[in-house]
């Protein structure tokens, strides 16, 4: 029998399924070989887990920014970096390189604690809320019954974080970064965590494993009326959490520069930027484990894929999304920001829970369809409309003179 | 002339639509802006001497190719004939385009560019600045009225009263004319250094404004410039 | 003043070729335009892999995009032949350094040890720091003399020395003129052989009409032995 | 339901905004470093929250004084200056200037000269619409990609520039009597071909802009002004024809030859800034449409007036104001000659200079991030504003 059988019970288990907890049951596995204490044991293991999931999301970070780029640039009809290695692979290591010797700048009033906290209380809640996705059927960091409050509770952090930075920056437009930052994130809190009631509801259970295990195939939340609007609502207060545009108010640059970041630079400014992407792949797994059946393979005959694989595939998707969205929109403004939250995301993720229950009730099937997707189509409808009219004249008269 | 409204489209109605809406001026649409000749002009000139007699405007024959001849204001009356050109219905002068100030060190010249009338008095025995606006009318689509008004010196007196409350546009070009040329515009809201910073105590359009040669140390292949930095710049020598 | 078109709608619907629109939608669905805008950067970003308009990037050291015969950059001297000194059009008679627009153009006239003009100049500098490549120079030269280069690659680690351009680094062959820009050089060549022949046909009949009188005074000095000697051949 | 809400709104852009003492509002200073002032240009904003009290422009910062420079230099040597004022569309102020010196002189222009300025004129009238499509995206937060798609077409004008006048912005063009060289073999064929290409991208640019709900959001009802103010406050060029003025120089005072050609004035309704957006939408198509028609008429014969003077022009004594209708506006020069080589006074009316007259009115009340908007929608350059 090899090391992974005598691991993992049999060979009955497909071994990739396992690679990314390899290291950690190699080193578990270890210290019970050398009669360890049980606590260690599992310390040393959480702390295994806790490495590989930072490694894989920093590695994941530096190759998003360097895919980000690529990706505008195509958007933008630009080659994007290509000089540092092959097709730019080295940019990241490059950018890295620079904001680490680049000096590091403490404005003469700021609070220069605080000013250094902040940028690392952004990195550490995005890194928690990374530890309670479930990754693959057997990749999961951390086990928790309550993963989906614990996400949400320390998603809340990354607001502190970014008032701290702006208000003790001692500068102006930092604090008007940090100002519009929280009305922001308060508000689009509301819409997110109302979105995620529904699948709550459906699945009786606040934990993310039980939460995608119901998905299985393809049973996935985002393909019912329900879980359509919930998944909709969810993915733009996403945007919004994530401070990506069209809602990148907090560090709006063609009006506040570069909001609550405008006084960091070298490595703290690169904290931030990795502090948000982190929080982008949290956000973005978040949704696919709520919505897009996480894990799940699309059709069961593709299960042979390692679902940890599947899962990062989904994260492309979703990802490639937000840059698509940032190659197109203009940013709104920030009161058309809170109106948007107030009067047509916050109803409908209201609206959803209903719908969620009363598909649940029916169990779905045709009638299901029939009652909820008017019920959430109408008030969707007309609920943009009416905020379309509102930003959007219904028409526009030119006249040509000769 | 007839005037066109360029208020009168009706753009709301949704009945009007192209070719319906009468035009209001004849084929040619309109007259075509030009210089008024000169005696468009001094009829022009003749009712402003009947609606303002004390305003003494004189007519500036302007004697290059152009032909586009001027009226002299003296400036304590200027805002009064600029709001009785605006203001009276058949002038409608709205659009204050252009205000250029000029230096006339030497007064005689300013008599080449701006010929004064046979028998008129020339211009005064010292320097003086002056100020050119070029109105134009947009609702009888005519122009440039040419409008001059001269300080009565280039030192303290270089005073002339603005003309922002009348002309709106002219708030920028005043500032602009009174950081360049020291004419220190009466009545103006903002009156500040607009191009050049606040601490800089010169005009630099005046004709005797001589620069200062602080500046840093270049290698050029003028002699006399070279020479220059090098007398101000210890370090190169 | 007519009102001859009028275009009345919903700014989701495009303007088309700014014809008069009349017809107005009376529900467009939210999110259209923002659905339109992503399908152009879409089809922009998957055309950009194919389509050479889409992508137009050129990828400067390695390539370099085309230069068009009209390009100019900074100034250079002409010379006919292959000696840059003797062949050197200019007369350093100063006209393009009085129309320069921002002053960069230098020259000293050259002289003899009697301070005769030489007719060329003995400095031409050409500040290329302070140059802004305008022309003037070239349009003004009566002597076609100076030209603009097509050399845009200037850069240098000597920041005031290097920027300085003298009569060496300025003087280029008629040769290179015509392969730089073949039409203004032929159409000067030709200019310049067409006074050259004038020249020279003009100078042929005087050197005639000289060689006529030579004979004539040859003829009277046979006659008058005491005669001065003629005129040497003129330079 | 919804209006009872509007309470919500952070904007009072509908309510006069509340007057605080002065320690009690936030003083910003937008540039002169700013992402989106356009070049150097600074506003000193005075915020109560978001909502802008008070706003001063500060300018200077790109000032060279270019009046001083041409009155000592000759009136040939102002034209490579003129380029530098606007350098978005240099072949425009070419004109402008040309326009004026041939008044103040008295010399024609010859026929295929003013169709070569037509032609010209109305290609940068192109280019500049076409970028302030990708800046005023930038200006709300769309960085890159209509500014990307902007610039990739007005490259490709820009090499047409290159072939005919030797350099891409600094043109340098126009003579006095004409202009500096005759078209290259095969120039106007190749503009025909732009022409007729352009009209696809306008579609696909206005495909990203005109329907988008949050470009619609950010700029209707914004930056509005009744036409009489704006007339007052000389404000000129697309900005006047979005309120509604019809007040085009190439209709009211025609100068070179653009009586010849059939083309329209486009007119806006409420002059906010999605207003001004479309005016230079629908003035680029009918730039294209002048365009066809030039290329069609364009004569054969000399491109400069045989006896225009390049060296030692001196024109007589007198003045000229002349004016063009520039993509930003009315851009004049004035000039005063004393018979000399030099202008006595050289006098550049800036439209961008001018149609910032009423910054302050247009932004007071509404956001910070519209004060950019607006800014944006001005459309000015610093080279022309500091000058």
């Amino acid at each position: 029998m090899s090391l992974l059988d005598m691991a993992y019970g049999g060979p009955s288990l497909w071994a990739p399924e396992w690679l990314p907890r390899l290291p950690q049951r190699v080193v578990e596995m270890l210290l019970q070989h050398y009669d360890t204490p049980e606590w260690l044991v599992s310390l040393a293991g959480f702390a295994v887990a806790a490495a590989t999931v930072v490694a894989v999301f920093l590695s994941a970070f530096a190759l998003l920014s360097l895919i980000e780029r690529k990706t505008l640039a195509r958007i933008q009809n630009r080659l994007g970096p290509n000089r540092a290695g092959w097709f730019g692979i080295l940019q990241p290591v490059a950018d890295g390189i620079k904001m680490l010797t680049k000096e590091d700048i403490v404005p003469a009033k700021a609070e220069w604690f605080l000013h250094l906290a902040a940028p690392v209380l952004i990195v550490v809640p995005a890194m928690l809320a990374l530890g309670v996705i479930p990754y693959g059927r057997e990749w999961v960091p951390v086990r928790l019954e309550l993963g989906l409050l614990f996400f949400f509770a320390v998603g809340t952090l990354t607001e502190m974080a970014v008032f701290m930075a702006g208000w003790a920056s001692g500068s102006k437009f930092p604090m008007l970064g940090a100002m519009r930052a929280i009305s922001q994130m308060v508000s689009y809190e509301l819409p997110l965590i109302l979105s995620a009631l529904g699948v709550i509801m459906v699945t009786g259970s606040l934990s993310l494993p039980d939460i995608v295990a119901k998905q299985e195939g393809l049973h996935w939340n985002v393909l019912t009326p329900w879980g359509l609007s919930a998944a909709l609502v969810f993915f733009i207060a996403s945007i919004a959490e994530a401070n990506r545009c069209p809602f990148d108010l907090p560090e709006g640059e063609s009006e506040i520069v570069a909001g609550h970041m405008t006084e960091y630079s070298g490595f703290k400014y690169a904290l931030f930027f990795m502090g948000e992407y982190l929080g982008l792949f949290a956000i973005s797994g978040l949704f696919i484990t709520l919505f897009l059946g996480g894990w799940q393979a699309p059709l069961p005959g593709l299960t042979v894929i390692p679902t940890w694989l599947w899962f990062f595939a989904k994260l492309v998707v979703v990802i490639f999304s937000h840059l698509w969205i940032r190659g197109t929109f203009p940013r709104v403004r920030i009161d058309q920001l809170m109106r948007f939250a107030w009067l047509c995301l916050i109803p409908m993720a209201l609206l959803t829970i209903p719908a969620a229950g009363i598909w649940v009730l029916i169990g779905g099937g045709l009638l299901g369809w029939l009652v909820t997707v008017p019920l959430l189509l109408i008030p969707w409808v007309v609920l943009t409309t009416i905020h379309n009219r509102r930003l959007a004249p219904q028409t526009r008269t030119y006249t040509f003179a000769d | 002339m007839t005037a066109p409204d360029r208020n009168s489209m009706d753009r709301e109605s949704p009945d009007s639509h192209a070719g319906e809406l009468p035009s209001q001026s004849g084929e040619a649409g309109f007259t075509a802006l030009q210089s008024e000749s000169p005696d468009s002009l001094a009829s022009l000139l003749a009712r402003l001497h009947d609606a303002l007699p004390q305003a003494g405007v004189t007519l500036r024959t302007n004697p290059g190719p152009a032909a586009q001849h001027s009226l002299l204001v003296e400036p304590t009356h200027l805002t009064e004939v600029c709001r009785f050109l605006r203001d009276t219905p058949d002038m409608a002068f709205d659009f204050l385009s252009n205000v250029t100030g000029v230096d006339w060190p030497d007064p005689a010249k300013a008599d080449t560019v701006a010929v004064p009338a046979e028998g008129e008095a020339n211009a005064s025995a010292s320097g003086f600045l002056e100020v050119i606006y070029h109105l134009y009318s947009t609702t009888r689509r005519v122009g440039p009225l040419v409008l001059r008004a001269r300080t009565a010196d280039r030192g303290d007196n270089a005073k002339i009263p603005s003309l922002v409350a009348i002309y709106r546009s002219a708030e920028f070009q005043e500032r602009e004319i009174f950081d360049l040329f020291g004419v220190e515009f009466t009545g103006h809201p903002d009156l500040r250094r607009i191009l050049m910073w606040d601490e800089f105590t010169d005009h630099p359009m005046r004709k005797d404004y001589v620069a200062p040669d602080d500046y840093e140390y270049e290698p050029t292949p003028h002699d006399a410039v070279l020479e220059k930095a090098k007398r101000h710049d210890p370090s190169q020598q | 003043m007519r009102i001859s078109g009028k275009w009345r709608g919903h700014p989701a619907r495009r303007l088309g070729s700014g014809q008069d629109a009349r017809a107005t939608a009376r529900w467009s669905m939210p999110g259209l335009g923002l659905f339109k805008g992503l399908a152009v950067t879409a089809r922009n970003m998957i055309q950009s892999y194919y389509r050479k308009d889409r992508m137009t990037t050129v990828q400067y050291p390695e390539e370099r995009a085309p230069i068009s015969p009209n390009f100019r950059n900074f100034p250079f001297l002409c010379y006919d032949g292959d000696d840059p000194v003797a062949g050197l059009r200019c007369t350093a008679c100063s006209i393009c350094e009085k129309e320069c627009p921002p002053q960069c153009i230098y020259i000293v006239l050259d002289r003899d040890e009697n301070g005769k003009s030489l007719k060329r100049p003995k400095v031409f500098d050409i500040d290329i720091s302070v140059c802004m490549n305008c022309g003037i120079c070239a349009e003004v030269c009566p002597f076609d003399s100076i030209y603009m280069d097509g050399q845009y690659e200037m850069s240098t680690t000597d920041r005031f020395g290097g920027l300085l351009l003298g009569l060496d680094r300025l003087a280029k062959s008629a040769d290179y003129h015509m392969q730089l820009r073949p039409l203004e050089a032929s159409e000067v060549a030709a200019r310049r052989k067409a006074e050259e022949d004038k020249k020279r046909a003009a100078q042929a009949a005087k050197e005639a009409k000289a060689k006529a009188d030579k004979q004539a005074k040859e003829k009277a000095a046979a006659e008058a032995p005491a005669a001065t000697i003629g005129k040497g051949e003129p330079a | 339901m919804i209006s009872d809400l509007s309470r919500f709104s952070l904007s009072s852009s509908s309510s006069a905004a509340p007057v605080l003492d002065d320690d009690q509002l936030l003083h910003v200073s937008l540039g002169p470093q700013h992402p989106s002032t356009h070049g150097v240009f600074r506003v000193n904003v005075a915020l109560d929250g978001e909502t802008v009290v008070s706003l001063k422009p500060v300018f200077g910062y790109l000032h060279r004084n270019h009046e001083k420079i041409a009155e000592n230099a000759t009136y040939l040597s102002s034209m490579p200056y003129t380029d530098r004022l606007d350098y978005i569309c240099p072949l425009s102020n070419n004109w402008a200037y040309a326009n004026a010196v041939e008044k103040l002189a008295g010399i024609e222009v010859p026929e295929r000269a003013q169709y070569m300025r037509v032609i010209l004129a109305e290609l940068t009238r192109l280019i500049n619409h076409t970028a302030f499509a990708g800046f005023i995206l930038g200006d709300m937060g769309a960085w890159g990609s209509a500014l990307m798609y902007a610039f990739r077409e007005r490259e490709l004008i820009l090499d047409l520039f290159e072939d005919l006048t030797g350099a891409r912005m600094m043109a340098n063009f126009m003579r006095f009597g004409g202009c500096r060289n005759d078209l290259p073999a095969g120039w106007a064929n190749k503009v025909s071909e732009l022409v007729n290409g352009y009209g696809a991208f306008l579609d696909e640019m206005e495909d990203l802009l005109i329907g988008n709900e949050i470009l619609l959001a950010r700029t209707r009802d914004i930056g509005a002004l009744p036409k009489d103010v704006l007339i007052n406050g000389g404000i000129t060029g697309p900005m006047l024809r979005a309120a509604g003025v019809n007040y085009d120089i190439r209709k009211v005072e025609p100068y070179g030859i653009y009586q010849r050609f059939d083309f329209r004035i486009p007119l806006g309704g409420t002059g906010d800034c999605y207003d001004r957006i479309m005016i230079r939408f629908l003035e680029m198509r009918e730039s294209l449409k002048i365009l066809r028609q030039a290329l069609d008429q364009l004569p054969e014969g000399p491109f400069v007036h045989p006896k225009a003077k390049i060296r030692n022009f001196k024109p007589p004594v007198g003045e000229a104001y002349a004016r063009v209708e520039g993509p930003k506006g009315e851009l004049g020069f004035h000039l005063l000659s004393d018979g000399s080589a030099n202008p006595y006074r050289y006098r550049v009316r800036p439209p961008s200079f001018i149609n910032l007259t009423l910054l302050e009115d247009m932004c007071l009340g509404l956001d910070l991030a519209d004060v950019v908007v607006i800014l944006g929608s001005i459309d000015i350059v610093l080279g022309e504003v500091d000058r």
